[in-house]
């Protein structure tokens, strides 16, 4: 299931993500259904209060060729998919600004919402990224984390 | 010479990024690369993945120079 | 399961609406996920081609009731919920504009992504709104229709 | 007097918006308004939901001056 260039939008980068360019980029005449997850620094993680900030750090050519799995296997469970787009930040990110963005468009809402949340998912068990959690005065890598998975095992 | 990249907080660990290594298989560069950072490092090898060139590869994979080794420790995107 | 009023945002209007906006709006900083959909025109429905704009028409009084249940039936189920933001638009709408958006926000994805579904579900079987389909020399009334229930029965 | 509010598709079946009818129940007004509208109305009618009031109410419920009924087709929202 191979998807036109034109038809994804991946990227890993250090600039502020914008969930709204993303959602307006995937609107395509036939789609009646856009479905965006952002998400969103937390003031709290499982083991830690009062977090201001995370920091991501990853090897990008890598996790941009494991985003397109992501998205190549979306496509195939959902072959109704028109457009998707999921970027991801990497380095210090602050308290309520987004991290990662997925935004999918296709003709009916079911899809739309399967989609967006398997990309997200996926993203999260197969592509290599990781955060540090930061406060006043320390930091420390998450502890939710779990070991590198397959887009397609999600 | 194989090339070790070491990611997230495995580079913590090691107290590099990347580094290099001499070594027949897959194999004898972890061991070697535990020698060379210590326990802790050894610790958070044990749950982590080791790619070869981008891809999975068993331990006992035969290296060729310019081989690029990955470090993938439990990840925590998004 | 009452809601503070500064956690929702509802409103049955004729102007143009802003996914942005209301993603934005359910930002706090407990939260680490934020899901928005977005009802879009689109080209087509399961009866005709060409569709070139919708019409909505509604009682706006009884809409926004009917909105609040659907909000309200949302916390019941997912108590986790914070912020949740649903406007829909009337009047006429063109083409890959947006008619309706749904935003929430949730300390985690899942109960995110659930309210969000659970949510534009139940507004399309309980909240009173009517389309009608134009094209170019024409008009009908949607065929897509379900007779008006409640949101706690979606 | 009650008011006879015609919704989406009611209110082109019914040529009008609103309405009013004197009548002791609520299908006493029902049966009247498929007289006044015909025939599409009465086949749209059998499809729809009859609130009294902002809910659903029952055929026999009695009249009060002031009361609002609704006739609400099959929604399409969203």
């Amino acid at each position: 299931m191979s998807s036109a260039p034109t038809s994804d939008w991946i990227s890993i980068t250090e600039n502020p993500l914008s969930p709204d360019e993303l959602s307006n980029w995937v609107i395509r005449p036939n789609c009646g259904a856009v479905v965006t997850f952002s998400g969103i620094v937390r003031d709290h993680s499982s083991t830690r209060e009062n977090v201001i900030a995370l920091e991501y750090e990853t090897n990008s050519e890598l996790a941009e060729q494991r985003l397109r799995d992501v998205v190549d296997e979306a496509r195939a469970r959902w072959p109704a998919l028109e457009r998707v787009a999921i970027h991801h930040r990497i380095g210090r990110v602050e308290l309520s600004v987004s991290t990662v963005v997925v935004a999918v468009s296709a003709p009916h809402r079911d899809a739309a919402f399967a989609a967006a949340q398997f990309c997200i998912d996926a993203l999260k068990a197969s592509v290599p990224m990781w955060k540090r959690e930061l406060w006043e005065g320390g930091s420390a890598w998450s502890d939710e984390t779990s070991p590198i998975g397959n887009a397609r095992d999600q | 010479m194989a090339k070790l990249i070491l990611l997230g907080p495995a580079h913590d660990a090691a107290g590099r990024r990347e580094d290099h290594f001499d070594g027949v298989t897959l194999d004898d560069v972890l061991k070697e690369a535990v020698i060379r950072y210590g326990a802790d490092f050894g610790t958070l090898l044990e749950v982590s993945q080791v790619w070869l060139n981008g891809e999975p590869a068993a331990p006992a994979t035969r290296l060729e120079s310019h081989d690029e080794i990955m470090v993938l420790p439990p990840v925590s995107g998004g």
